[in-house]
């Protein structure tokens, strides 16, 4: 039976959208703290404001993150969520689960937990939301011994890597995003779980550049795959688009009467480069003018496949707005091979080079994005080891302002003004 | 046995990682994994992937909370052991999807789900709008300008045709992030909801020394409005910092950095609408979410302006967008002084950057369409 | 006879381009301190380096500017040019003389100066190249006395004003820019001679958005013609071009073949905002999208021409990339008639409202676009009393961080954190 | 009488400003004013605009070096005289234009103009290359980086015949600033020809005190690499300034401030190329002109490495742009990566920008073309 007041949560539980209230109010049944969470949410409903104050540092011992301290303001009056503490659980690549590996995880949340979570957070892992913190070590040790599950990140660290599903049920993915995000998770264990970078860092892996998990709007280094040979075209599979046999786009568009598929608007027009054309019936593609974009890909997935040599783009630095405003990761590697057969070793080598250099100079809380910016781009191409690429520009310099080094020009930046004078008057 | 507080260091456990995926992938997958050819949605929420060998799969996709209870977790089990051999995954944008290896397979897990209530609504693909990515706001984050859940669930519920249908110009992503920190891609977002403040910091002097460090309060503002400064408290002098409200855009860094100045208020905090992001590199490159109005209130529990506010938009830019074309691309298209007249929002100064990288987005060039905005210049 | 040897600079007499070096050496038959002028400038070919120094403070009395003061660094060398001050002298709007003007205002040159001159400076005066201190005064007396003309500007002041031949001998002139021109540089007399800005200020006009005197690349106040109707069209001429009986483009590619006129390809499908089609042999237009590029006119000047209600759209700020890098002018106001039937009252509102804040506000050496980016323009729009519009940006904002006024935030800024401590336990 | 240096001021007459246009326009332009209708180019060089009354003016435009002479004026004045009655102008890009009122007096006065061996070049309209916008360079100014007159004429007679011919896929702007201040709107050309010094400031403390001010000398600089110090003097400690030359990017404006800070250098000093800019509003919007080339040595008189440059940047646009495509618009449309593939133009982190809004340049998708540049990628 609830134990506050919810009049304006209550107004939450109707409506075709699931209803977290509803929810909520479920659980309270079997976990009592949940009558609090209701009544917290509640008063911050009817206040406008939030009841959660800063956390202060919880976690388990040897780790630096992984745990979110969360305390209520109001602790007297919502007791069952005074500490309310999040822990984030290293989530499987793309998410797949069996429910015995659920069911089992729920157990131990309903014995050391709140009984809610979110899956997932934003940033891939699994949220349980709300614990006391002499919870902590005990849930540990049950989710490694039980479960041989472990932690994600949180803090200055390697945040927990996430990707999109990958090969495993995505024919356009360009490389096995879901052994990469796996096996650089292993790899940098001690990374994730003890804070030693400026501040944070995430890795986000996307099978191509459709980047189902927004790898160049939130990762400091974004592995998208690409391709580098030619767009592999069944010209049957065109034939049975342009004669409307199967519909455009993957069926994205089924539900609403659009005209007819026009394979010149829809396909050869919408190209970015026009490197497309109708010959002979046949659709043909210049590949060197190509930047792989997905639109033609996207529109006849049965008539068109990204190349067969796969490997990725590497983008690097991006971030949300917090501080200097947002940043879109920015093309470092043009291509490059991303396999588990020589374990991932230019991805590793590249990845390690930023980090050598960004912990040498990057300021406290500055994302790596941040420090490039403050640095410039060449200087960070120069310490990563990265020749200087028109690839990495939309456009070149539109300024005159150019840095050069005293050794680039002939006779040095060393003169004697005496000399000058002699030639030159005042 | 289990974990012993008198031995904390014996026995434990650490640095497992993620469990390995394969052991969850369904049969189908396992054995198709890298095989796949193309793939068709069937009806809005209902995907077939097809294989080399041969295979098919299919896949039911259903909205999800994503602030669920353990209860709920279990439901989704029940599902997935009913139908998919105990077989379930996860999306980006916080789904659940359902995979069976048949086509026959297919209806009875719809049916199974639509007998639940409106727990598992089945959508989100395709030319709609698919869940929102959001936050936690109230309910589990100290620094909010609004609630996350809350907000979801009353856009959602106006949305939620866009939901379970693919009649847009092409996919529309809305995200919500509760304050400018941006705990997910709210910034290349079709449509963001985001949490703003607009009320500069309150100094606790009384706490300020004993829970953060002054330098570091200080430094925490990207344009140096916060100063050191003196105040007295109990008679007594002490080190403090002050704001210097001019300076302040509300960021809220400093109460990130120190817990003594807090800054959310009931009448100054609201949602700031920016549309026109995108992540994808299909056709134009990723952009960023621009900010078209800047701030609705926190009219619980429903809000009924954001809610208003998102419907207009998404509904001039189904009416107006060519097939294929994101919001942004459509905004650019028609010019953004024509969005902001064709979804009849009030343009403010507000939306004109004055950040730092502001000079980018000044018209430097005489074309311009005339508007509404324009009348008194013209007539 | 040379006085000076001058061998490399003897190679630039041949080719097809005229020669200037040929035209000193003709000039220094009559003036022999055009000798000198070659010979110093062969110095500087030689040791690959200026020998010109800074020109300290040169004028005639009561004006700030007009005269710009420079010295040779070599002066025992070429005695001829000790002293080589430049006059800028005010050219007429759009550049029209008669040769009896010329004539008399090389005679005083010939009597007062070096002999040399620029037609024109970038600016837009007429550059006289090269005189001494001494002769300042008596030149200026003969040009105000004999000729009845004036000095240009230089130095923190309003630089001369400039502009297109506009609707002297352009059919697509908005609004008479030479007379604009001209009325608002008697108008600002004062501000052109006597120094009294932060920097130097420029005004350009230009009667179309084809913008041929750059005004928006190089103006403080750029004054560029627009139309507020409907593009005027004559639908014979337009089948006459689609019937090549006229040049695509005012016959701008004759001396090349290219492919027949294409009306599709070469004016439709290049309007940027795709307004345009043909419907029943007919062009049309849906003006309301229109962005008044200026594409298809100058593609059919015989079958489009601007609107018949013509007048103005302001762009402010331009400038080169010292220091804060170039800027183009930003779209302030959309559009104002340009009229001397209220001696361009609009205008001078506009420029002056301007002036009144940069004066106040604006920092030493700098121009009113940088002020601009100091400041942010919501602010430069506020101090100028015009309302923000969406014309004003390409896009809107793409960061969260709005700057709130405390008269805009319900409550206001003040609060008591007791109070709030009262409420949420810290 | 005349100017009295004794009585300055007896009789001075001021604040007259320019003479009114109209007294010098041609007798069909001021019967034509305002009522032209149409006009088109009968060959590279001639222009002919129709008016409204049936009027026809002819106008010739010729090029000139712009450092010009008292007899070269003289000599236009009488060409003038002898066709035009009196009249001439000169056009923005220092062209001298003359007009006539029928079409059979245009070729009277070509023939003379030829008859002047290399002085009158007809020509500068509609898709070719017009007169190059310069400097004062060498023979006039005190802060310039390279030559401008002399560099014009190299370059010019290399493209003299797309001066007298309109092959190109639209009008192609060259001009030329000899340092960094940019006199001329070389930051918004087609191909920008940009003197750039490239070695710090001296430092001459024996005059520095003298001749300028140290807090205008230090705040010259945009970067703050300009700082106070001391030195001695003839064994006296004196104020002066110093260099942090790892922050100097060789703008000189400290040098236009501060006379004792000379930058010019033989060796240091030459050229940038940058091209792609525009004014024009037509089809987009006006365009900042790219750095492309970083450097090319003052190799007088010819400058054979800048003219090759720009012969091979203009050949490689003629040859590949569509009609009506400025270079700029060709550049994006190819691609900036394979601008630099066909123009052969090695690519260097000095077309890297790392000034103020420089990430706004970076790249920020995955779209980009493989070139030569990437082959030691995808090998």
């Amino acid at each position: 039976m609830a134990k506050h007041e919810t009049p304006l949560l209550d107004q939450l539980e109707s409506g075709p959208w699931p209803s977290f209230v509803t929810d909520i109010k479920r659980q309270a049944e079997k976990k009592p703290e949940c009558w609090d969470i209701l009544g917290i949410l509640e008063l911050s409903f009817k206040e406008r404001i939030t009841h959660w104050k800063h956390g202060g540092i919880v976690g388990v011992f040897g780790y630096g993150g992984g745990i979110v301290g969360r305390y209520a303001d109001v602790p007297e009056r919502f007791p069952g969520v005074e500490h309310f503490h999040t822990i984030r659980v290293a989530q499987p690549s793309s998410k797949y689960y069996t429910s015995k590996n659920l069911r089992q995880l729920m157990n131990l949340w309903e014995k050391h937990g709140s009984g809610m979570t979110n899956f997932h957070g934003s940033t891939g892992d699994v949220i349980l939301l709300g614990t006391r913190t002499e919870n902590l070590e005990p849930f540990f040790w049950d989710l490694t011994h039980e479960m041989g599950q472990d932690l994600g990140g949180s803090g200055s660290n390697l945040r927990t890597p996430a990707c999109c599903l990958g090969t495993s049920r995505c024919e356009w993915a360009c490389y096995d995003t879901q052994e990469a995000c796996h096996s650089l998770t292993m790899h940098y264990q001690d990374e994730i779980h003890r804070p030693a970078f400026p501040y944070k860092f995430k890795f986000k892996f996307s099978g191509c550049p459709n980047d189902c998990v927004a790898a160049i709007a939130r990762s400091d280094v974004a592995v998208i795959g690409t391709w580098k040979d030619d767009i592999r075209i069944d010209q049957a599979a065109v034939k049975g688009y342009m004669a409307n046999e199967f519909p455009a786009n993957g069926g994205a568009f089924i539900g609403r009467e659009w005209d007819a598929f026009d394979i010149q608007k829809e396909v050869i027009d919408l190209c970015p480069t026009n490197c497309m054309w109708m010959e002979d019936g046949e659709l043909k593609i210049d590949d060197a003018e190509c930047t792989r974009c997905m639109h033609c890909i996207n529109v006849m997935p049965r008539a068109l496949r990204p190349g067969a040599q796969g490997g990725a783009s590497i983008c690097v630095g991006a971030k949300a707005p917090i501080l200097d405003g947002a940043q879109f990761a920015t093309l470092i590697l043009p291509f490059i091979p991303v396999t588990k057969d020589n374990d991932f070793e230019e991805l590793i080598e590249f990845i390690e080079s930023i980090w050598d250099w960004w912990m040498e100079i990057g300021k406290n809380r500055e994302r790596v994005g941040e420090t490039m910016q403050r640095v410039g781009l060449p200087t960070f191409l120069r310490a990563v080891g990265v020749e200087a690429l028109p690839q990495h520009v939309k456009y070149p310099r539109e300024n005159p302002y150019v840095f050069w080094n005293e050794e680039e020009v002939e006779g040095g930046f060393e003169r004697d003004v005496q000399e000058f004078r002699a030639r030159h008057a005042a | 046995m289990g974990y012993n507080p008198d031995k904390p260091m014996d026995g434990r456990l650490s640095d497992l990682g993620p469990p390995h995926y394969e052991q969850f992938f369904p049969q189908v997958i396992r054995e198709n994994k890298g095989k796949w050819l193309w793939h068709e949605i069937l009806q809005a929420g209902v995907l077939m992937h097809k294989s080399e060998t041969g295979a098919e799969v299919y896949t039911v996709r259903v909205g999800s909370a994503r602030l669920i209870s353990i209860e709920h977790v279990r439901e989704l089990c029940d599902i997935a052991d009913a139908h998919c051999d105990g077989h379930l995954r996860f999306t980006t944008r916080n789904n659940v999807e359902f995979m069976v290896d048949a086509k026959e397979k297919v209806q009875p897990l719809l049916d199974d789900l639509a007998s639940r209530g409106n727990k598992f609504p089945v959508g989100g693909t395709g030319a709609g709008v698919t869940n929102i990515v959001h936050t936690q706001g109230w309910a589990h984050c100290h620094t909010p300008a609004t609630d996350a859940s809350g907000v979801v669930k009353a856009v959602m519920d106006e949305l939620f045709e866009y939901f379970t249908s693919q009649v847009l110009p092409a996919q529309c992503r809305i995200a919500l992030a509760c304050c400018l920190n941006m705990c997910g891609a709210v910034h290349a977002s079709d449509i963001a909801i985001l949490g703003v403040h607009r009320k500069p910091p309150m100094i606790d002097h009384t706490r300020i020394s004993g829970v953060c460090e002054l330098p570091l309060a200080i430094s925490s503002c990207p344009l140096g409005a916060v100063k050191p400064a003196k105040a007295v408290v109990n008679g007594k002098e002490i080190k403090t910092v002050k704001v210097n409200v001019e300076r302040c855009m509300f960021c809220g860094n400093c109460y990130t950095m120190c817990p003594a100045m807090p800054l959310a208020d009931p009448d100054g905090d609201g949602i700031a609408i920016l549309v026109g992001g995108k992540v994808s590199n299909s056709r134009q490159a990723p952009k960023f979410s621009k900010l078209v109005i800047p701030f609705l209130p926190n009219n619980t529990p429903r809000w009924p302006e954001v809610v208003n506010a998102i419907k207009g938009i998404l509904e001039a830019y189904a009416a107006g967008a060519n097939k294929y074309e994101r919001l942004g691309e459509w905004a650019e298209r028609i010019g953004w002084e024509k969005f902001f007249e064709v979804c009849e929002i009030p343009f403010t100064d507000k939306s004109i950057d004055d950040y730092r990288l502001a000079y980018d987005s000044w018209r430097t060039t005489t074309q311009f369409k005339y508007t509404s905005h324009t009348a008194s210049y013209t007539k």
